[in-house]
């Protein structure tokens, strides 16, 4: 196991470096630099920028050279110096922005990833046990609705909610008064006051596709001889499904659960955005469009490079779950 | 001695699909989605005729008109009343502030509506011309907005009729695609193991670094120009869904790699089979119910991916229409509190999606051995 | 006389941790008359912006603190505001300005030519701090020189004319001219301070212009403006919580050397402190606004789309909709591409009759009612009807709707062939398709786009909308790639030249012409007609001057040579505008003009804004 | 009379006109038709019967475990709790009431113990886990039990044993795993369902030896369905004897083999005898030629494979084999349990790669191969003419396959046989091997152990194979059936010159159907030689212990005989 695991990780390093080359180059597959967008953004508002001034600026952000050697530089400066660039936007250093925004970032989507497993998986084997119950139909119909809903637009809703009838500010995770503050049990309880919001629209859809999944795995594994074998033992039901149909019927979402990690960065951009929420995806959702090519290629990277710890984790999980899996 | 209490017999032909049909059947609920289905699909193939105007067609009069009622019994100016189905005009007037039309039903303005009338023309599938809808006003160009007008003062009732086609065609395809190509490389992928698992794995990784927004950015840039906008969204789609596959890949490879020890599975390896028969016929039914869940819950996302693509610009552009883009209109806030029948395309998609994952449900009991 | 200062102050002031208020406003603070009342002090002023690049909206807010300043209603007179006056030279080379005695930096050192000259000298010629010159400080790339004659006195010359330039120094551009405290800024120059590279290294930064940078801004529209709080300035208030990446909310508070009083003597701002809630989109503005959790909004929010919600929420929110008058040359701009390069197409877009056919097409009060809610009259792209430069057949020319007509003009210029569907071919037989592109964010603008196809449809031509994302759209039209474009008008008030855009072609964001535009500032292009040389003949002459009407006199004759050539299609007179303002704020003025170079509510005195309690 | 059961002494279970059936397609399966017994203290009842009779449903009826749509449509099972009786019909499938019943009263050994083993917990913690949910003791001393009950069960090495699973396993072992389990339940009752047909005679011997050991201790009473009359004989107090889903015979072992009423009785003890003399078969040919040469083959499993990815030690599985089949030649293999038959067998087809020797085989087009070094794509020519019974049907059979799929799968792959075609070929198979033809539409689950094993050789004989790798084949068949299929076998061999590897732990089949014997023990050849000559006059000791331990199907021969 340790072996396989110092293979896969000696095979990240040139995983890393595609990802990177195919990083820089998406980012710039988009026409246009970031210059051209910022032109576009001024322009839009009526306020005029020189033609002149945007060379300058394409030469002091160095987008004039070749692609290959601005790859270089990057790579070099991350290699070297872990240096990731500059953000052109914001005119900071890369590094600084990322990690600011990681920890809110982590504690909101963990606390999402919680909540929605603790709802998901009950719900789910809840609904496979008692198939076509009354339980069962509420829980499909809820999960399809979650899932037809475009998470925008609930977010939306009940941002509109919350402020015109329950009189909570709007979006962020803070009321601006503890924005700033030092952590106390009211900004804790400012903070559940918002964080429901945004915990609740980016748990839905989730929820509800793990219900579904959830449901649909353990129904072929619930007639499974040894689920019977359990059963003769005297089990209590509750315990057997847990421990042997579940067990089973959690493969599918072992071999993805790694992928929650890239998805603390890359997912949900949009929702996060309209919530206003203070996490990596409207920094990056803001850098992708603006072009701003190191801060999103910083992302990218990072995100990538939680891909291939990911899915190593997913494997290895898999393997401890499943001995068939481990032999081969 | 000879078992015989099964009393020997024909070997039936159509077997299974007897046997599926049978047990589908009983599922009362997915036989009712297969209707529905059914309808949704009728639906999108004869939009042309059961819209009741243009989809593109604006009036600036109507901007924003609450859905009107049909009443079915006008007064015969005897005091009794006759029978004939209408909808009632209205009095508009500009709110001076807000700039608002505020629509209050005229029930003197009695617009007769009939089955089969004559309204504007269209070109039935493009091929020939027709002026023929199942329901109109009598006159053609009298208000009939069943379910609202939108910002343009456009029907949304057709707009809804014609986004039927697209939301459930081309948003199929993309879903379809990616689970083919997810079934048939995760499944290589696990019954082989080793080499080949490890390419796999690794190419998988690959995909899903790459940023999607950028990438979408790019493609629509890329497009010829001069492509209708049917092509280019199209091709963003199954461009798309060449990237989407990896999860159910990955889900796919997981199971398999358990499954491809087990008895039955070297039992058909033993019966020669070829291997993309065994993955697919032998081992993937074990997945069915899995695939299933997964593609229901696909296709919702697929059908409101328009809504994600417009926001950065791209998706469908008019005057195409889909529930997607349809959708896109009710997300702010004076849809939310001033035109709440934006949303019905949002009744349309979940009422498909509900269906299908029904009708879903039903097929996957109907498969399951072991379900009654 | 008896000044009076905000009461949070009292306590610093008893303690001797500040100086008197009569000191700290100087011996002659500008009077600001307020807009209904004498106000009274307190309050925090809540603001949203949206996004990580909204600066601007800090800047025309609270940043429009000009060497001279136009009035609120922007009729073009120009008052004195740091400078308490100024002279020009007969000849418009040379400009004296005269500062206030005693007014100091928000850190109390004194406020002095020395500063000006600081930055013109030390700042503004600097080739990595100022890569490209201000175009309004320059003269044919010339820098202009300063001479200090004392603390309170500077003159500014070129050896040519610059007659735009006391327009711009009352415009948002003129705040550049005194942003920069020489006392805090020089130790970021080597020039000032050897160690000064060293510093720059050790605080973590490549070389010290980028500290500098960092430090004091430099730019106008620099974010650094708004990321250091040590940073003194003449504004307002000074920032506390900077905008940096990640700030979810950016405050700024009381400048207590403010130097500007009200007429009863109080030192202004009323307004203790400024926090602004950073949002990643507009909607959840939108949301802070009508949950009444915002005291002024103008930027983002404000539009038509958004009026029937804000016109309703009015109550709820506690807030009212302050008209706002939109100086545009017209609610938007159809801009057919005289530049093409496509080869079929260009002879075809070029010809004039083509744009007349297009605009008789179009049914503009059905789209004025459908998109505009009915506000707004038909108009081409022009001058404001009341302003100065307003020019009737430029206004109104092909305005009719008229179907009949553009068929007609359209197959007298070669279009009349038809394919199989009914639209038109290109004179060579091909069909000939127009893409109308537009900006999907700015949706009113697809909207009319969309509509637009639809009414050249009917006429024969095989337009298509295609909607694309700002960048995109941007690259397109700026390597004139594009066919035809709409996108927003500029300039329809006194602004007209200083931002001709619209009407010829002036930069890159004259949409109908972009590689002549290109050629007028020198950056390749292609060489334009005689009439288009004759305009930029015209406006040279303009520049070149001081006097008001001489100059009002060459732009009528620039505009009616646009009107002769008919560069762009209108729809609607310039949509009236209007801001949302709490009901608690005090002296908020109506139905003033908005716009970027005279910046709402920048040019309303936002230090005298106040709450009412 | 070896029972501790009192002759008059109240019956702990008392089942009542029990009736069970399964809604199929369009008809009803009538599986149990009023079926009555009783069961007292300490008493063995032997259910034996025709395959698909009914007895595994009977038996999972008493648990409330018919697998859904079954349902029990009527009839009472009483149990006799001490305080009171208890109807189990009454408490339904689930619930609170039936799990004080499972396990603790009644355990049960399941017919399939292949599958019946979860695939991801190790047997320890299956095991361990029973423990604990009957008992309150501590984890460890749980597995100390644990370890001490498959020790009993003659698991080499339970300690070890403990932490593997199940697929680590041979059959045999597994079914010891399936009983250990249930005995550590310590129940009032088990139901032992056909829990020795995977486990060579000494071993049986000594699992039923153990049995009775733990009636006698605890007064436990057995229902032990089997279609060994040997065993029947060793073991049974009573006997009952079911038929198309009916009781058709009750009685007490001496009286039913000395005087069996029911037809069906009597063709069933006349099975029995048939079998214990060889088949009449033609004389071998003077000049051999081999159809596959097994030389010195081995095959080693890793065991504990560590967190660096090497294994502490290897498993010899197969170690040094070396063995000729010739052609048209039966070669029966014997041996312990886990000695490693299943796992030659499954060598020879390439299913595991050996690490060492070679397996030479001569293919039907005279080339001669070495299966041990073939590639994947040269190996699948070879599957049609090597054909693999697997030793657990249920497994082998693709759930969600109809039956017909699964036997026609072959005839697709291998032949260009049209749809109606291979329908016809199917539907004879399925009458050969004794199942009715509209068996083809039902899935597998829906068939009893016996019948699985027979669509299992159906599918195995589907195409016209060379060799056939027969892995206990008819091991859940009940005499006269096994009796009829072997003779199938048989006749195909006459009629193509087929040669089998057939594997066996029933003497008497082998000496009924096989050429040579090989006998194995520890992965090691350790005897081989006539068939003739291995039963008569075994050499090794091992051969000998094992010819010894073999049951007659006599009841007056067992140890305990009454006098
Ligand atoms: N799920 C089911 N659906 C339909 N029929 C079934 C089902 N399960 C069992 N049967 C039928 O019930 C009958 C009794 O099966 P049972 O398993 O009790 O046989 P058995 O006596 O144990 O046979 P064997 O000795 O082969 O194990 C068989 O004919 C079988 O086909
Ligand atoms: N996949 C495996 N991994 C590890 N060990 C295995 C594996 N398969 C079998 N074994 C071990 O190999 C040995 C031989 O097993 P095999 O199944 O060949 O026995 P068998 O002779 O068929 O026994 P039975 O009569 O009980 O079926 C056993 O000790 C078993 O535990
Ligand atoms: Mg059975
Ligand atoms: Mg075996």
């Amino acid at each position: 196991m340790l072996l396989y695991i110092l293979k896969r990780i000696a095979g990240m390093v040139p995983a890393m470096v595609a990802i990177s080359i195919l990083a820089f180059t998406v980012i710039q597959l988009p026409p246009g630099d970031y210059v051209s967008t910022y032109a576009a953004q001024i322009a839009q508002s009526g306020e005029t920028v020189d033609s002149a001034v945007l060379n300058s600026l394409r030469e002091r952000y160095g987008l004039g050279e070749n692609v290959v050697v601005q790859y270089f530089k990057w790579i070099g400066g991350i290699v070297t110096r872990g240096d990731f660039g500059d953000s052109f936007e914001w005119n900071q250093p890369v590094t600084e922005l990322i990690w600011g925004r990681m920890g809110m970032t982590a504690l909101i989507s963990v606390l999402t990833l919680i909540l929605m497993w603790a709802f998901s998986l009950p719900i789910g084997i809840y609904s496979a046990v008692r198939q076509y119950s009354v339980t069962d139909y509420v829980a499909t119909a809820f999960a399809f609705l979650a899932m037809a809903t475009p998470n925008f637009l609930l977010a939306i809703v009940l941002l509109y909610a919350s402020t015109m009838w329950f009189g909570v500010s709007v979006g962020g995770l803070f009321s601006p008064a503890f924005e700033n503050a030092p952590l106390s049990l009211a900004k804790i309880w400012d903070f559940v006051t918002h964080a429901w919001i945004p915990i609740f629209v980016l748990g839905t859809a989730g929820t509800a596709s793990l219900i579904r999944v959830m449901r649909a795995n353990l129904l072929d594994e619930l007639h499974k001889p040894y689920v019977e074998a359990a059963r003769s033992k005297g089990m209590p039901e509750g315990r057997l499904i847990l421990t042997y149909p579940v067990r089973v019927a959690l493969n599918p979402f072992i071999s993805t659960v790694g992928w929650v990690l890239p998805a603390l960065i890359s997912g949900e951009l949009v929702v996060s955005t309209v919530l206003n929420l203070p996490t990596a995806g409207p920094l990056l959702l803001q850098a992708l469009k603006s072009q701003d090519m190191y801060l999103a290629g910083a992302f990218i990277l990072l995100s990538g490079g939680l891909v291939l710890i990911g899915t190593l984790v997913s494997d290895i999980l898999l393997a401890i779950s499943d001995p068939r899996i481990r032999l081969s | 001695m000879l078992d015989q209490q099964l009393t020997a017999g024909r070997l039936q032909a159509a077997g299974q699909w007897t046997l599926f049909w049978h047990k589908f059947k009983k599922h009362k609920l997915a036989v009712l989605s297969l209707v529905i289905v059914g309808l949704i699909y009728f639906v999108a193939l004869f939009a042309e005729f059961l819209a009741p105007q243009d989809p593109a067609k604006f009036d600036p009069r109507f901007t924003y008109v609450p859905p009107q009622a049909i009443g079915w019994f006008v007064d015969d100016g005897a005091g009794g009343s006759r029978f004939q189905p209408h909808v009632t005009g209205f009095d508009i007037k500009v709110d001076a502030k807000s700039f608002r039309r505020i629509f209050t039903p005229k029930p003197s303005e009695i617009i007769p509506i009939g089955l089969f009338v004559k309204g504007q023309s269209y070109k039935m599938w493009g091929l020939f011309d027709a002026d023929i809808h199942l329901i109109g006003p009598l006159e053609k160009n009298k208000p009939f907005f069943l379910a609202g007008g939108d910002r343009l003062g456009r029907d949304l009732l057709s707009r809804t009729i014609h986004g039927t086609r697209i939301s459930m065609s081309i948003g199929l395809v993309g879903v379809s695609l990616s689970l083919i190509i997810g079934m048939i490389l995760g499944g290589i992928s696990g019954y082989r193991g080793g080499l080949v698992d490890r390419v796999i794995q690794r190419v998988i990784e690959f995909i899903r670094s790459v940023p999607t927004i950028p990438l979408w950015l790019g493609l629509a840039a890329a497009m010829p120009k001069d492509w209708p906008p049917l092509q280019v969204y199209f091709s963003i789609l199954v461009i798309l869904s060449l990237i989407g596959w990896t999860e159910i890949a990955r889900v796919v490879r997981g199971r398999f790699l358990s499954l491809r020890s087990e008895d039955f599975v070297i039992a058909a390896r033993l019966d020669g089979v070829s291997e993309f028969r065994l993955i697919m016929r032998h081992m993937m039914p074990s997945l069915y119910s899995h695939i299933i869940a997964a593609v229901t819950l696909a296709i919702p996302h697929m059908i409101l991916a328009e809504t994600a693509l417009s926001f950065l610009g791209l998706g469908l552009q008019p005057p195409i229409v889909s529930w997607g883009v349809l959708l896109q209109d009710t997300q702010n806030l004076r849809a939310i509190t001033q035109a709440p029948w934006l949303f019905v395309p949002g009744i349309c998609v979940v009422v498909a999606v509900l269906s299908l994952n029904f009708l879903g449900d039903g097929v996957r009991d109907a498969a399951d051995p072991y379900a009654k | 006389v008896d000044y009076k200062q905000a009461p949070m102050l009292d306590a610093a002031v008893t303690d001797g941790s500040l100086p008197p208020v009569a000191e700290r406003v100087g011996a002659a603070p500008r009077v600001i008359t307020p807009v209904s009342e004498v106000g009274q002090y307190g309050g925090t002023f809540r603001g949203g912006m949206v996004g990580g690049n909204d600066r601007n909206m800090l800047f025309t807010y609270f940043g429009y603190e000009p060497l001279l300043a136009w009035d609120a209603d922007w009729t073009g007179e120009i008052q004195p505001n740091i400078a308490s006056a100024y002279s020009v030279s007969e000849d418009s080379k040379s400009f004296t300005f005269t500062l206030r005695e005693g007014m100091k930096w928000s850190d109390g050192t004194p406020f002095t030519a020395d500063d000006v000259a600081f930055f013109v000298q030390d700042v503004l010629p600097d080739e990595k701090l100022f890569p490209t010159k201000p175009g309004w400080l320059t003269v044919e790339g010339e820098l202009p020189t300063i001479s200090v004659a004392s603390p309170t006195e500077f003159t500014l010359s070129w050896t040519k004319p610059n007659g735009l330039f006391i327009l711009n120094a009352a415009s948002v551009y003129g705040v550049q001219l005194t942003m920069l405290s020489k006392a805090y800024c020089s130790q970021f120059l080597p020039k000032y301070n050897p160690e000064a590279d060293a510093n720059a290294k050790a605080a973590g930064v490549a070389d010290w212009t980028e500290q500098m940078v960092n430090m004091c801004g430099v730019g106008i529209e620099n974010i650094q403006r708004w990321r250091n709080p040590e940073r003194p300035t003449i504004e307002a208030w000074r920032i506390t919580e900077p905008y940096v990446a990640g700030a979810t909310r950016v405050a700024l508070e009381r400048n207590p050397y403010y130097w500007k009083v009200d007429t009863a003597g109080n030192q202004l701002p009323y307004i203790d402190g400024l926090s602004m809630s950073v949002n990643a989109e507009a909607q959840t503005l939108l949301l802070s606004v009508l949950a009444g959790e915002i005291d002024y909004e103008v930027r983002h929010t404000a539009n038509t789309t958004n009026l029937p919600v804000l016109s309703e929420g009015q109550e709820a929110g506690n807030f009212r909709l302050s008209p706002r008058e939109s100086r545009v040359g017209n609610a938007l701009t159809i801009s057919v591409n005289l530049n093409s390069h496509d080869a079929v197409k260009a002879p075809i877009f070029a010809n004039k009759d083509f744009r007349i056919a297009l605009s008789h097409a179009l049914d503009r009060q059905a789209i004025i009612d459908t998109v505009y809610l009915g506000q707004g009259t038909p108009r081409q792209v022009a001058p404001l009807e009341g302003t100065p430069f307003y020019n009737e057949k430029l206004a109104t020319q092909y305005l009719e709707y008229n179907a009949d007509e553009a068929n007609r003009l359209l197959d007298s210029i070669g279009l009349d062939k038809r394919g199989s569907n009914g639209l038109r071919l290109a004179p060579d037989g091909s069909p000939l398709v127009v893409n109308v592109a537009a900006v999907t964010a700015l949706g009113n603008m697809a909207d009319v786009a969309e509509l637009l196809v639809q009414y050249w449809q009917a006429v024969g031509v095989d337009a298509r909308f295609t909607a694309m994302d700002r960048t995109r759209f941007y690259e397109e039209k700026t390597a004139s790639q594009h066919d035809i474009v709409v996108w927003g008008a500029t300039s329809g008030g006194i602004d007209v030249y200083i931002d001709p855009r619209d009407y010829f072609p002036f930069s890159t964001e004259s949409n109908f012409a972009v590689d002549w535009a290109k050629f007028y500032i020198k950056d390749g292009g292609v060489e334009p007609p005689d009439y288009v040389k004759q305009q930029w003949a015209l406006y040279d002459a303009i520049k070149a001057t001081s006097n008001a009407d001489e100059q009002a006199k060459l732009v009528g004759q620039l505009l009616d040579i646009s009107a002769e050539q008919f560069y762009q299609i209108g729809v609607s007179s310039a949509i009236q505008g209007f801001s949302v303002v709490s009901n608690k704020l005090g002296n908020v003025p109506d139905d003033t003009p908005t716009g970027w170079i005279h910046p709402d509510p920048g040019t309303l005195n936002t230090e005298q804004f106040y709450f009412k309690q | 009379m070896p029972s501790n059961a009192a002759p008059n002494a109240k019956p702990v279970l008392t089942v009542k006109n029990l009736a069970v059936e399964f809604p199929v397609h369009k008809s009803v399966v009538h599986a149990v038709r009023g079926v009555s017994f009783t069961l007292s203290r300490g008493e063995t009842l032997c259910l034996v019967g025709e395959s698909g009779s009914g007895k595994s449903v009977t038996a999972r009826a008493i648990l409330q475990l018919v697998a859904s749509p079954g349902r029990i449509t009527a009839g009472e099972i009483l149990l006799d709790t001490g305080s009171g009786e208890l109807d189990i019909v009454k408490l339904g499938a689930l619930g609170r009431g039936i799990r004080e019943v499972r396990g603790r009263r009644i355990a049960m050994i399941f017919q399939e113990p292949m599958s019946s083993l979860s695939p991801v917990h190790t047997i320890g913690h299956q095991i361990v886990e029973t423990i604990l949910l009957h008992e309150k003791i501590s984890k460890e001393e749980a597995r100390k039990r644990a370890a001490a009950l498959l020790d009993r069960v003659r698991i080499p090495n339970p300690e070890a044993a403990l932490d593997r699973y199940s697929f680590e396993f041979s059959g045999g072992m597994r079914q010891r795993a399936m009983i250990a389990m249930a005995l550590s339940c310590n129940p009032e009752i088990l139901i032992a369902d056909e829990p020795t047909t995977a486990l060579d005679v000494t071993t049986q011997a000594e699992i039923l030896s153990l049995l009775r050991e733990l009636q006698r201790d605890r007064g436990m009473a057995v229902l032990f369905i089997t279609h060994d009359m040997g065993v029947v004989a060793q073991i049974a107090d009573r006997v009952m004897v079911m038929f198309k889903g009916e009781m058709v015979e009750q009685a007490d072992v001496f009286d039913l083999f000395e005087r069996p009423q029911q037809p069906y009785t009597k063709a069933l003890l006349g099975s029995v005898l048939k079998l214990e003399t060889p088949a009449p078969r033609p004389p071998r040919p003077a000049e051999e030629s081999p159809i596959a040469e097994i030389s010195d083959l081995s095959l080693h499993f890793p065991l504990n494979v560590g967190m660096l990815g090497k294994p502490a030690a290897y498993l010899k599985a197969i170690d040094g084999v070396s063995l000729t089949i010739n052609k048209g030649e039966t070669v029966g293999v014997v041996g312990e349990s886990g000695s490693g038959k299943t796992t030659l067998g499954r060598t020879l087809l390439r299913i595991y790669t050996p690490t060492g020797g070679q397996v030479n085989y001569w293919r039907g087009d005279g080339v001669e191969v070495d299966i041990a070094r073939l590639s994947k794509r040269e190996m699948k020519s070879l599957y049609s003419e090597v054909r693999m019974v697997f030793q657990d049907p249920h497994s082998s059979l693709n759930p969600r396959m109809t039956v017909y799929q699964i036997i026609s799968e072959p005839l697709r792959t291998n032949t260009a046989m049209s749809e109606r075609e291979m329908r016809d070929r199917v539907a004879e198979l399925l009458m050969r091997v004794g199942l009715p033809a509209d068996g083809g539409e039902r899935y597998p689950h829906a068939f009893s152990g016996g019948q699985r094993q027979r669509i299992s050789i159906a599918r195995a004989i589907a195409l016209r194979p060379r060799l056939i790798i027969a892995d206990e084949p008819t091991s859940a068949l009940d005499v006269s059936l096994r009796h009829q299929v072997l003779d199938l076998m048989r006749g195909l061999q006459d009629e193509y010159g087929l040669s089998y590897l057939f594997i066996s732990h029933d003497i008497s089949v082998i000496r009924y159907f096989c050429d040579r014997v090989a006998v194995m023990k520890n992965g090691k050849i350790v005897e081989i030689g006539d068939v003739q000559q291995i039963c008569e006059r075994p050499e090794h000791p091992y051969t000998q212990t094992l010819i010894r331990a073999v049951p007659r199907p006599d009841p007056r021969l067992r140890l305990s005989a009454p006098a």
